[in-house]
């Protein structure tokens, strides 16, 4: 969950620049990073080290999951070029879909999953015909669903509240995975940490050497080093930090896997790349031979399907559906999304950058509501944050807003 | 547990500890009140308090219970959004041996509970409806049917289909209302007469305006009269009011109907004393808030649970409870239910 | 500064993130006199007559402005115009959704009584200035509506409507025809007897040789020398702009071989794609060999870049009808991607809005269209795409710090080098070429000559779509001309002539079953 | 508030266009007030015909008149190429103001008034500020906006609703204005309507003779006479059905000047052309001289002033602040402004169109909840309708939709 370099595009080495241009970039990559740090020291200290214990960060992780799962689709469909404001009304269909399927017709919990999944994804594409191929913008679109699939969740579960779900379903969204050994940290969390860590340091090995052997400068070794100490020990932190709670997070490790399944989408195939170059300039993709239209349609699929996962998880956190589930999510998520470097303009974001700018949001949520502040000032303060975030990286890049 | 960091350090208490008081959101006045009144209590007792409201969102409350055990609270007193979405949470406050009062609304579906005072919702319904018919003479003081046969015609707001409140609040209506409804006794004219047919989304004023605008419009603009509208909240009761004002019923008039309400809001007590709106369900929350007070109070400084009224089925275990009774305010009783409670002064509704 | 002078603009130095765009460049203007500047691209000639007119206000830029010799400041367009200072950009300044009379006079309304507009006269005025221009069309027609020369035509419409001193024009007749350039620049030669003085930049050397009384030539942000009107000739002008001599306009045409028909398209109809009742192309018949370079030439609005856009993947019109064949075989060349996988490949008229991803960089501009063939177990061969480019960079000779730079920092000749790396990159069997060279400078332009000649040489065929003659008759092997949507006929280069080639670009429809 | 041919843009006679082309300019041109009278038909039939009734005319406009001020302000908004999300929190922010000031501080209505408007207008220029000079896209700036404003609204009001404001205040937003007489339906409302019968049919006629003058072709007087025609008997009927209820609504007095006021703003003064021309074309505007900073600053202080007008007019209405007040109608308002003929990508739009927009809107709105369907129908068939008006817009006009 850190902007480690491996996860931006392959804009780097710059031979020959200014000083003043190698700051600004690494400004630029950083920043995000930079503004993590920041919060989470602000925070430790306003809640007198709260915010760090063992028992927080797990916490941290749990309450943020779901709306990190769609902040990963919302970053997809805005570096396209669109925006969704239709999730949050996805999430509550799905997971109200969910809970009447698993209690109400005692269907099996994976089978109510898979088919809560499709249909996150049908709503998905039914927004998604309408964008791609009857070229109604995104806003409107997602505008309009919004409020049908809000309505057709109140009429769905109406006021009832389904509760008591089936256990392994509770699971995915409150569960932990360890050892289940009663004394000291759990050594499975444990493991998992140092495994990921092994796996970083060795793919960054690999990857440096590559750029050597296409004749770039691969950057000051020391650098590189020290980035490499700093994320590992952050995750063997973390992961220590679960291990002493209560082990690993099912929501956690459904979303590394999304993270890291996600950014090698964007970054390495095909479609991740066309999708950046819809969102850039749709026309030039176009007569690149991109087929704009099929992206459209893919990214309101997936989007649709990761809602419905993170309206999975909500409920299952909650062991509970009902109608108002989810509302309000799409604000997180795009504000997830913003903060994390993406531009309303399409063609620029990162799916790490919206996981980081999500996480800076739920930690800042998180010390507030520690320190006893009211909700109407995290409200205030999520804008401001908001604003100020984008702002920011507005003038630090100097990029061109288009619109 | 460990018990550093609290965050409410300014002092007051020298702190015997601090109670986490979770609140549903702020849209009704009523929690504040309460929220005040316990901070107040508890101050007295020595003890801190760590406040939340949770925007009526489900979700903000779980998260707000998780920081509040993490940050080592003491004690909970739990007005739930949801009473079924905070078993996690209250598992790990067990499990953490924080006592834990379900306030007003039962936590339901698990054992972490250890007690429960409150009065219920359907109640709250019911005193709407046996206003209406004790207004209209259906039933006598007592709630004993009169004989009288009507028929008359009423309409109906709901709350909110999003909330489960709402729900309990029906039942209220059913129990009493239905069966006269079923008799014939009453009607109701634009037919509207199931909870999602009548509900308001978001118990708003402005959606329960617009409605009882147009049900006037349809059903009563060719000079129906109506007799009364089952409204369970204040603060839809004045937008029914406002949609009535601008219908052109005057208020004092033998057109204006019954009105009761709920919650005894401040401008809605005013109401009912300028004739306008008949009754507001009320339940004297000081009392309730500064029982609750007590009650948590008495168990951090080491003492028991109090002897409960009752118990009740959470579907999980049999919960300790203790009720406070409803009670319906009209122009007769203000003074002596709100005013002389101190709930509020005669200076405040112009007395 | 003698007395003659109208304006002189002294020492202006502006840069661009550190990056400077003009150093110390001191120019003057005389009364009654109209002034050429040239320069290769990036030379710091727009960026100039931005500083003149306002654009960059003062204080964004060092130097000074002296007009009637007095020290002027102008902290934005509207002063530069209301001392009658007043700019033709070189991007069209028009608004699309709105009609040309309202074009005309946006930012200088005509007002009635209370303060609110008055369409009527607005129109009017419209109309007048429309005429002299020599524009015949309706004040109320939007201009989204109107063909790129008509355009610019309505954007000198537009800085007649205001009370004009000196007339600047950046590159003005780049989208214009023989005939429409021709009318221009008669106009500015009116002016100049009004009294009115003009700068005008171009890249089309013939006109300046006709219409300058001096010529200042930039090179890199800095004047080189200012030329009087005895000493200006096109190759002077070179000299000065490139800083050697060129003696040859067009490369040499390489040994090679013109083999098979690579290209056929037959029986090739378009209609119009907004309304469907207008045909585009009308049963067009075109042939391109293996080796060969075939010229189309025609008038604006001739259909060539219809023809051309919707044979690369109907990416323009509608009710399509005829057969493409590539290598003998008939293709299906319905999406953009069939028409790659088909060997076709298109290189716009339009690079920067159709052609690139300015905020990209190289390597991903390269690769975009390839990327289906680089990927191998599912994943994008960054090796591969890497390597592509930094052998475009040194075959194609591209300049820029370095193959991660956005393409938006270059300059537009080396742009124009990385579209062609990019289609080149699919290694197609035809490329077709739209207007290459507009807006590019000599230099370059000998450069992409160069380009194609390799191109053919090396056994692609090269359709290559232009409006200069000069240059369709310096490069090509054979002369397609249009008119109207139709291909009205075809010369060999040995037989071809400007005149010959004129007279079928306007040669009356032969039939009219329509 | 019936697209007049005087409000559409100076862009009319086509001479020479084919019948085709002169089909869809008609269809495009009345293709609002074609499905506005749809609309009223099938509802005046599913409703049994009290959609028709004086009363439910008269609710109709007073129901309806705060989401179209608000949409008169969101159509310029989304004309000049920007959206607000915030205006639901300030309209909540300005009538909790209001409410505050006359209750607890016992200001004077229009003092307060006042005040809350010049509050409207800050929030305004606070989002101005940072989209105009701070160049952050107008969606960020206005999604903090509407969690700052609702936030700041919590603080101010907390959960005191503030109930029995004055009479003249509420008469803003719930009142009459009628001669008085008991019996027989108000002479006064009778006759404002005739007169403004009168000026339209004056002005269509004065401008068709100075058309005619400048020898321009006026069109084929039966079409001509027939609009007149139409539209007056609207417009007759209309305050017959008003007089015959309860007089003019005050909001619909508010309303007519407001509409008239922008529209002319829109059509006929520079500053109007100007917010056409950055909304089309940013760049190109900005090379004609065009502001186009102080447009954006402009837009968004106007927008903060109508939301203002319009959460008074709520208040008022309600006689009645909450914390809560306005919460949603930023969608409303935008719904109004697309399904009105406005273009996501901006330079497209008029404040008729947005008018009759709200409007349809506002019918559906009615004839649902007179036929008794649950609000969660309500909101499906809300996001069906703005979805199809748009998807037919698009289809109708063939734009070419930039993103
Ligand atoms: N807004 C800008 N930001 C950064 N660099 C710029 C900007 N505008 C111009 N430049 C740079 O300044 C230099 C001069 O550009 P300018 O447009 O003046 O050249 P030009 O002589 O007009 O070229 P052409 O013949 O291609 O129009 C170029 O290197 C260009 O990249
Ligand atoms: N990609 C496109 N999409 C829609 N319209 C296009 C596209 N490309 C070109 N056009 C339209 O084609 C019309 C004619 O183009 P143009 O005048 O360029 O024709 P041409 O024969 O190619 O002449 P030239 O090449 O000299 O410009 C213009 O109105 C232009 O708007
Ligand atoms: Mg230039
Ligand atoms: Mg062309």
């Amino acid at each position: 969950m850190t902007t480690s370099g491996t996860t931006t595009r392959p804009t780097t080495a710059q031979p020959g620049e200014t000083l003043f241009a190698r700051g600004a970039r690494f400004l630029n990559r950083y920043s995000m990073a930079v503004a993590l740090v920041l919060v989470v020291v602000v925070f430790a200290f306003t809640t007198k080290g709260i915010l760090l214990r063992d028992q927080n960060i797990s916490n941290l992780v749990v309450q943020n999951g779901y709306i990190l799962i769609l902040a990963i689709g919302m970053v997809m469909v805005i570096i396209g070029g669109h925006i969704d404001l239709s999730v949050g009304s996805i999430a509550g269909f799905a997971g109200a879909a969910a809970a009447i399927l698993m209690v109400q017709y005692e269907v099996p919990w994976w089978i109510a999953l898979i088919l809560s999944l499709v249909v996150g994804g049908l709503a998905g594409a039914f927004q998604g015909f309408w964008v791609a191929y009857a070229k109604v913008p995104s806003f409107i679109v997602t505008l309009a669903g919004m409020l049908i699939f809000r309505g057709l969740t109140i009429a769905l579960i109406g006021a009832r509240n389904i509760g008591n779900l089936p256990e392994p379903f509770v699971f995915l969204g409150a569960g932990y995975v360890s050892t289940g050994a009663e004394s000291g940290p759990d050594l499975l969390t444990l493991a998992i940490g140092v495994l990921i860590v092994a796996g970083i340091v060795g793919w960054q090995i690999v990857s440096r050497r590559r750029r050597t052997r296409h004749g770039e400068k691969p950057g000051n070794p020391v650098y590189f080093i020290a980035g490499l100490v700093v994320v590992s020990a952050a995750i063997l932190w973390l992961s220590y930090s679960l291990a002493s709670f209560r082990g690993l997070p099912v929501v956690l490790i459904i979303l590394v896997v999304l993270g890291v399944g996600y950014t090698v989408l964007m970054t390495r195939t095909v479609i991740g790349r066309h999708i950046y170059a819809v969102g850039s300039n749709r026309q030039t993709a176009q007569l690149s031979g991109v087929k704009d239209r099929r992206i459209d349609f893919f990214l309101f699929v997936n989007m649709g399907v990761l809602a419905a996962l993170a309206g999975v998880i909500i409920t299952a956190r909650l062991n509970l559906a009902t109608s108002g589930g989810g509302t309000g999510l799409e604000l997180e998520a795009i504000a997830a999304a913003f903060v994390g470097g993406a531009a309303v303009a399409g063609g620029t974001g990162s799916i790490a950058g919206a996981l980081v700018g999500g996480l800076t949001i739920g930690i800042i949520n998180n010390g507030m509501s520690i320190m006893g502040l009211g909700t109407q000032w995290q409200q205030t303060v999520l804008g401001v944050v908001v604003l100020l975030f984008v702002a920011f990286d507005i003038w630090n890049k100097g990029r061109r807003i288009r619109r | 547990v460990g018990l550093t960091g609290c965050s409410a350090d300014d002092g007051a208490g020298a702190s015997g500890g601090t109670v986490g008081i979770l609140m549903p959101g702020v849209q009704s006045v009523r929690w504040q009140i309460e929220a005040d009144t316990m901070t107040k209590g508890f101050e007295e007792r020595g003890y801190d308090t760590a406040v939340q409201f949770a925007n009526d969102d489900a979700p903000t409350q779980v998260q707000q219970m998780e920081d509040m055990i993490t940050q080592g609270v003491n004690a909970l007193i739990v007005v739930a959004v949801d009473v079924q979405s905070l078993g996690g949470p209250l598992a790990d406050a067990k499990a953490a041996d924080i006592p834990i009062l379900s306030y007003t609304r039962l936590l339901s579906d698990t054992d972490a509970v250890d007690y429960y005072t409150t009065f219920d919702y359907k109640a709250y319904g019911a005193a709407s409806g046996h206003s209406i018919l004790s207004a209209l003479g259906v039933e006598d003081a007592d709630g004993n049917p009169t004989g009288e046969k009507g028929p008359f015609s009423i309409e109906i707001v709901n709350g909110s289909p999003t909330d489960s409140v709402a729900y309990d609040m029906w039942a209220g209506y059913e129990e009493t209302l239905q069966p006269y409804v079923d008799e014939g006794v009453l009607t109701i004219p634009s037919g509207q007469s199931t909870f999602d047919q009548s509900s308001t989304l978001n118990w708003t004023g402005e959606g329960a305006q617009s409605r009882m605008e147009n049900i006037i419009t349809s059903t009563y603009s060719d000079g129906t009269k109506l007799d009364a509208v089952w409204v369970p909240f204040d603060g839809m009761t004045r937008g029914v009011i406002a949609a009535l004002k601008s219908s052109g019923i005057q208020p004092g008039t033998d057109a204006w109907p019954v009105l009761p309400g709920g919650d005894g809001e401040l401008d809605s007590i005013k109401s009912i004393l300028a004739g306008e709106q008949y009754s507001s369900a009320w339940i004297d929350v000081i009392t309730l808030a500064n029982g609750a007070v007590t009650i948590v109070s008495d168990v951090l400084d080491g003492g028991d649970w109090p002897e409960p009224d009752t118990t009740t089925d959470n579907n999980a275990i049999e919960v300790p409870t203790t009720l406070s009774p409803v009670v319906n305010v009209t122009k007769d009783n203000v003074q002596e239910v709100l005013v002389d409670s101190g709930f509020y002064t005669a200076q405040e509704l112009g007395l | 500064m003698e007395p003659t002078d109208l304006l002189v603009m002294r020492g202006i130095t502006k840069d661009f993130q550190g990056i400077k765009a003009l150093d110390g460049v001191t120019i003057d203007l005389r009364r009654d006199e109209v002034l050429a500047v040239c320069g290769e691209n990036g030379a710091g000639k727009s960026t100039l007559m931005k500083v003149l007119s306002g654009v960059y206000p003062h204080g964004s830029f060092s130097g000074e402005i002296l007009l009637d010799g007095e020290v002027v400041e102008m902290s934005g367009i509207a002063q530069s115009e209301d001392r009658g200072i007043v700019i033709i950009h070189q991007e069209l300044a028009l608004t699309s959704t709105m009609s040309i009379a309202e074009n005309i006079h946006l930012g200088n309304e005509v007002r009635g009584r209370l303060g609110l507009i008055d369409w009527e006269e607005t129109r009017r005025r419209a109309a007048a200035l429309l005429a002299m221009v020599g524009l015949h069309e309706n004040p109320s027609t939007l201009v989204g509506d109107l063909s790129v020369g008509k355009q610019q035509l309505v954007e000198i419409a537009k800085a007649f409507s205001k009370d004009v001193r000196i007339l600047i024009l950046d590159e003005p007749t780049s989208a214009l025809t023989d005939e429409e350039s021709e009318h221009l620049l008669g106009l500015i030669a009116d002016l100049k007897q009004r009294g009115i003085a003009s700068i005008i930049i171009s890249h089309k050397l013939n006109e300046i040789e006709r219409i300058a009384d001096r010529v200042t030539v930039i090179r890199d942000g800095a004047v080189v020398e200012t030329l009087p009107k005895s000493e200006i000739t096109q190759a002077r002008i070179i000299r000065g702009m490139v800083g050697r001599d060129i003696n040859h306009l067009f490369p040499e045409r390489l040994p090679k071989t013109v083999g098979d028909e690579v290209l056929r398209v037959e029986a090739w109809s378009v209609q119009d794609a907004a309304d469907p009742s207008r045909r585009r192309v009308r049963d067009a018949h075109l042939v391109a060999r293996a080796g060969e370079i075939v010229g189309i030439c025609g008038l604006m609005g001739a259909g060539r870049t219809e023809l051309a856009l919707s044979v690369f993947g109907r990416s323009y019109g509608s009710g399509f009808s005829g057969d493409v064949f590539v290598d003998g075989v008939k293709r299906d060349v319905s999406t953009v991607s069939k028409a790659i996988d088909a060997g076709i490949a298109y290189v716009t008229e339009d690079r920067k809005t159709l052609g690139l991803h300015l905020d990209d960089d190289v390597v991903q501009n390269i690769a975009l269209p390839s990327l289906p063939r680089l990927r191998r177990r599912g994943f994008v061969d960054e090796d591969a795409e890497i390597g592509a480019a930094n052998a475009f960079k040194g075959s194609m000779r591209i300049k820029t710090p370095s193959i991660f730079a956005p393409v938006g920092q270059l300059s537009g000749g080396n742009q124009q080098k990385v579209v062609l790396s990019r289609w080149i990159f699919t290694d197609p069997r035809v490329l077709i070429l739209d207007e290459p060279t507009r807006g590019i400078d000599v230099g370059a332009k000998f450069e992409i000559y160069t380009i194609i000649q390799e191109l053919a040489a090396s056994g692609k065929s090269v359709v290559f779509i232009s409006s200069e003659l000069p240059e369709l008759l310096g490069v090509c092997d054979r002369i397609v001309a249009m008119r109207e949507g139709e291909i009205t006929g075809e010369l060999p280069i040995d037989q071809a002539t400007p005149e010959k080639l004129m007279e079928l670009m306007t040669l009356e429809r032969t039939r009219d079953d329509d």
